[in-house]
């Protein structure tokens, strides 16, 4: 399998590999890898005839998307069988950066895709895991086999309560500060969810490192597409005019620390 | 401040000659405070037409090396939803001295006349004309930087509709591009930005297909500089009026080059994917280094000094 | 001998797409016949014009990366000197069974055919018609690819001229390069060459003073070839008469590319800098593993697929 | 110092000292290194408003070049001064290869130009490095003390006699191959003196490695303007269509070994 260079091309991978992951998500493996991918980076994935749209990198090596069937671009990556070819250019944005020990990962929805190679980061250095996972119901959650077999603990948060904490994941959350003291929260997933992570991280002087989702166009910086609103920045704390292509997609804050 | 790198604009103040090119980090006020706080001396808004328009389905851009294609398509709220956004990045730049240019389209002569009087309502200090959008053409008809005749009727419809300063951006891809700038200059343009994007295209040899979902766009950045110090060079001799020299400027040795082609100003757009916003400031110190290093007192000791 | 890469262009047969492009090792019987024999599949001689002509003064050529800036400035020997180093080479080029394409320019549209039927008694498989040379105009005023008229008019000479195979050779700086290619096509051009290189210059800040000579040049090599490829698919869409795609190939992946935006031939000049003479059959086979690769029987089923 | 990568583009240097070899010749000394050149490589040298041509490589670190002034370019280089710039592009082509322990090293004129950095790297390797300088007289003379004072042993030719050797370089090469019975010659001079060197070396079965000039234009092997006129290939046995700025200056025989 080799590594490859993109230098800002998209070029094609083709799919190694298909998992299962709930009713709507599959994660693709793919052939070849991105060494230099950090978690928390994501790629553009294109499609021709049909588009292209942002993913988080699932993994690196080998490369891995995990996408969740919503419309037209995720709808056909998620049923592509292995042979079939994807086109990626990156890795892009800035991703996340381990800091100390104790480390709470926090996912929404598809949000949980970067966690697992952010986990195995995480992990390999030596750390503590401890994950919060948000979904609408069972059957949406992502990941938390993947979670556990690698060594890292995790608590489920359903909107319905049909798994584990009823509520939303910020709740759990917040608790799971509270208990488990960690040295820094990294999150992904909805806008909502991390507008009230930064509050409760803020509220409790805890280093956060939020990924923010933008409509990624150009994805490198130019067009302005994915500038998150000026109020959010305002909100969470971020200097207006922050791109989540360039500046992010992961956000960092010290925690007022 | 670097007193080196002040210079004057066809009246206006700015403190570096380095001015965000139309269409990249010019969506929105805060954005564009954002460009001038990191240190730009001059903002230009990406063109606004007389109707909202989503542009082109992605993808729409790619990147590689310091090189740049896109097909943006020219994305835009409309002049109307444009004007108050206008008016609070002008609100916001004044704060910070650092001019905005406001940059518009249209599809007939008559209709740039018409964006051009509601843009003048937020009183920026220099209309630029995009008559040279190569995404565009198969929506709104042949570029009007095309030729003299076209280029010449939008500039009098918007120099009679505004009597704000006005440059007209040009297309490289003319055989006789001094000839049309003298004839938009004989029209009344203060000024003439050159140059707009390069038409070109990808092509995926494994999905056989062009990359861009316009299938052609505009090449930027790298590849295209030395395209660009031609069309400044070639323009300083053929007309009176400043050059807003824009293509492929990612350091401050280019900025010297286009300036010592002739250029008054730099656009710098497609350098902002590898250096960030930030790219602005960092070109700017280059420049001063550059020219503090060879000795030259100011921007116009340098300027057209490969003429 | 690869069965794969096999293809007949105006009825004659080559062992591959790859043309040595204008301009580039084509000067003498023993350059031309080693281009043959490190693999291209045809060979274009140097431009000639009527007169001999030394070109410019160093500098003339400047290559970064895959890219290259040159003002050689059409360095031949006028075109009775030139017949004799013709008739070598297609002699050489014969016992090799590889094509010869004899490139002319001139000062005038007459003058062309003159040129044309001089060089026509070498007896070569096709006469290039280049009217595209951007580092002349100051020496023999605009290019004739300028305009459909002027256009029109070169081929009308050279077709009245000589019965072998015209290809006009076409500039990528113009807004309307379909209607030209229609307007030669139209006065039985055979073949349409694109793109020659693209009006350009470098400047160097610290010497304050444009690199070349010339001080203008033309751009070749990776910068242009999403402008060629560009040009090359609006050509394949607009006329019906094959294309010489040039611009920036230098590798199996870029003549597909080449070859899937509508190009029958492929012409390759930039590349020779990094890698060689030897670059064709490099190229050659890089194209033969693609289609292998990907299940492409012949060229012909992969050409015009990105349209 | 810096090291410079040309990547292809000229470059300003500057003058750091300038040495006098004889009447008509100066070695420039220039601020700056072509770490990875290789002896026998050239660079093209321009001077803005004068113009631009090859010189020799005469040392990498730090770069040097030793010029004869013999006409515009030359003349003017010649007589730069501390300070003053020079801009190069390259290293281009390609240069000598030692073979073997025994170098015999000839130069005619200022093809002594390139010889001090191969013997430099020869002696460097610990080979063993004979030289024969040719000039038309004394004070024509090039390198004799540079290459004595680095430890190769000189032997000088001059035409009218005024040192050494009478006669032309190459008869006293003759000799010196009988007397050394070296593992390879390396020649840089005249067209005529090289030609006469081919011939003798596949004479004795000597590889040879003989750099030649042309008329450099483009420098990387586009224009043709260097090609080695298809006789004097034929004469010393390279294959026709053999371009000095590509596949030379330097062109290596084997010597029919
Ligand atoms: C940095 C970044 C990383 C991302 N990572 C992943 C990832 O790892 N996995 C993944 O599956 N997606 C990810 N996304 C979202 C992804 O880019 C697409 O937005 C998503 O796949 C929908 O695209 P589509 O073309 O399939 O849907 P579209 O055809 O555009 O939309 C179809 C319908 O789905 C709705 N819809 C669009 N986006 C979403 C959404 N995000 N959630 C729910 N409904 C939606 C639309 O409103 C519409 O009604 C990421 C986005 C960003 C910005
Ligand atoms: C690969 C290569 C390496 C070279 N290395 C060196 C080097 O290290 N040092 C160096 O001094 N030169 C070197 N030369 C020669 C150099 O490139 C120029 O040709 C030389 O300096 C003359 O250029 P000019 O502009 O000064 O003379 P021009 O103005 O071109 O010529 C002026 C007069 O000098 C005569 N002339 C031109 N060239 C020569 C010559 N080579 N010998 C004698 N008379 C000549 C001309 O016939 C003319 O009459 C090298 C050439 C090549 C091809
Ligand atoms: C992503 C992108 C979008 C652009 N949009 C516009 C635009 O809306 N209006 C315009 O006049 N030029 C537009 N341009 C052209 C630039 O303003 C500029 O002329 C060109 O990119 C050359 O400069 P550069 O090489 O510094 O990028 C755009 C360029 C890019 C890369
Ligand atoms: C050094 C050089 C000399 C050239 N001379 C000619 C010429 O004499 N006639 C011509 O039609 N094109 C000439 N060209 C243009 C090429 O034939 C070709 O159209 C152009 O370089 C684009 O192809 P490339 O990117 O593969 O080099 C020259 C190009 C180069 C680089
Ligand atoms: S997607 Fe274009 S700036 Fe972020
Ligand atoms: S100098 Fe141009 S080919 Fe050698």
């Amino acid at each position: 399998m080799e590594d490859r260079d993109l230098g800002g091309l998209m070029q094609a991978f083709e799919v190694a590999n298909v998992i299962t992951e709930n009713s709507s998500t599959r994660t693709l493996l793919l052939k070849g890898r991105l060494e230099s991918a950090q978690p928390g980076q994501f790629v553009m994935v294109w499609l021709p005839e049909v588009g292209e749209k942002p993913y988080s990198i699932a993994s690196a090596v080998p490369l891995a998307l995990t996408v969740s069937s919503v419309g037209t671009v995720s709808g056909k990556l998620a049923h592509l069988q292995p042979g079939e070819r994807v086109w990626i250019r990156g890795p892009l944005g800035k991703g996340f950066r381990l800091m100390g020990e104790k480390h709470l990962l926090v996912g929404g929805g598809y949000g949980a895709a970067p966690l697992a190679f952010l986990a195995k980061s995480a992990l390999k250095q030596g750390g503590q895991v401890k994950v919060c996972l948000g979904a609408k119901s069972e059957a949406d959650l992502l990941m938390e086999r993947r979670l556990v077999d690698m060594g890292s603990q995790v608590w489920v948060a359903t909107e319905d309560g049909s798994k584990g904490f009823q509520g939303l994941v910020t709740s759990l959350t917040e608790q799971m500060i509270l208990e488990e003291r960690p040295d820094c929260v990294y999150a992904c997933g909805p806008t909502g969810m991390l507008v009230a992570l930064a509050e409760v991280c803020k509220r409790y002087q805890l280093p956060a490192q939020l990924s923010f989702e933008g409509i990624m166009r150009c994805g490198v910086g130019l067009c302005g597409s994915c500038e998150l609103l000026e109020e959010i920045c305002k909100q969470v704390g971020l200097p207006s005019g922050w791109l989540a292509c360039h500046d992010g997609p992961v956000a960092r804050f010290d925690g007022g620390r | 401040m670097d007193e080196l790198l002040e210079t004057t604009f066809l009246g206006i103040g700015l403190k570096n000659p380095l001015v965000v090119a139309s269409g990249v980090l010019g969506t929105s006020a805060s954005l564009m405070e954002r460009a001038a706080r990191e240190g730009a001396g001059a903002v230009t808004s990406k063109s606004t037409g007389s109707e909202a328009w989503a542009g082109h389905a992605n993808p729409v851009t790619l990147a590689w090396g310091n090189s740049v294609i896109n097909a943006i398509g020219l994305t835009n709220p409309g002049c109307q939803e444009e004007l108050p956004i206008l008016v609070e990045t002008k609100r916001r730049l004044n704060a910070l001295e650092v001019p905005l240019f406001a940059s518009i389209f249209a599809s007939t002569a008559m209709e740039f006349g018409e964006v051009a009087r509601v843009i003048a309502q937020a009183e920026p200090d220099l209309i630029e004309v995009n008559i040279s959008c190569p995404n565009v053409a198969s929506d709104f008809g042949e570029p009007f930087s095309a030729n003299c005749a076209s280029a010449a009727a939008v500039t009098r419809s918007v120099r009679s509709a505004v009597s704000i300063p006005i440059s007209i951006k040009l297309a490289p891809n003319v055989p006789n591009l001094a000839q049309i700038a003298q004839a938009v200059v004989a029209e009344g343009a203060d000024a003439i930005t050159a140059i707009n994007t390069v038409p070109a295209m990808l092509i995926d040899a494994y999905a056989s297909r062009p990359v861009l979902k316009n299938k052609t766009g505009g090449l930027s950045g790298a590849a295209i500089k030395p395209i660009a110090l031609r069309a400044v060079w070639e323009l300083a001799q053929a007309i009176s009026v400043p050059i807003i020299g824009t293509g492929g400027v990612a350091s401050g040795l280019d900025a010297a080059e286009m300036i010592m082609a002739g250029a008054s100003l730099v656009g710098v757009g497609s350098a902002v994917v590898n250096g960030g916003p930030a790219v602005f400031r960092q070109i700017a110190q280059e420049l001063s280094e550059f020219m503090q290093q060879e000795g030259y007192q100011s921007l116009e000791e340098m300027r057209g000094k490969a003429l």
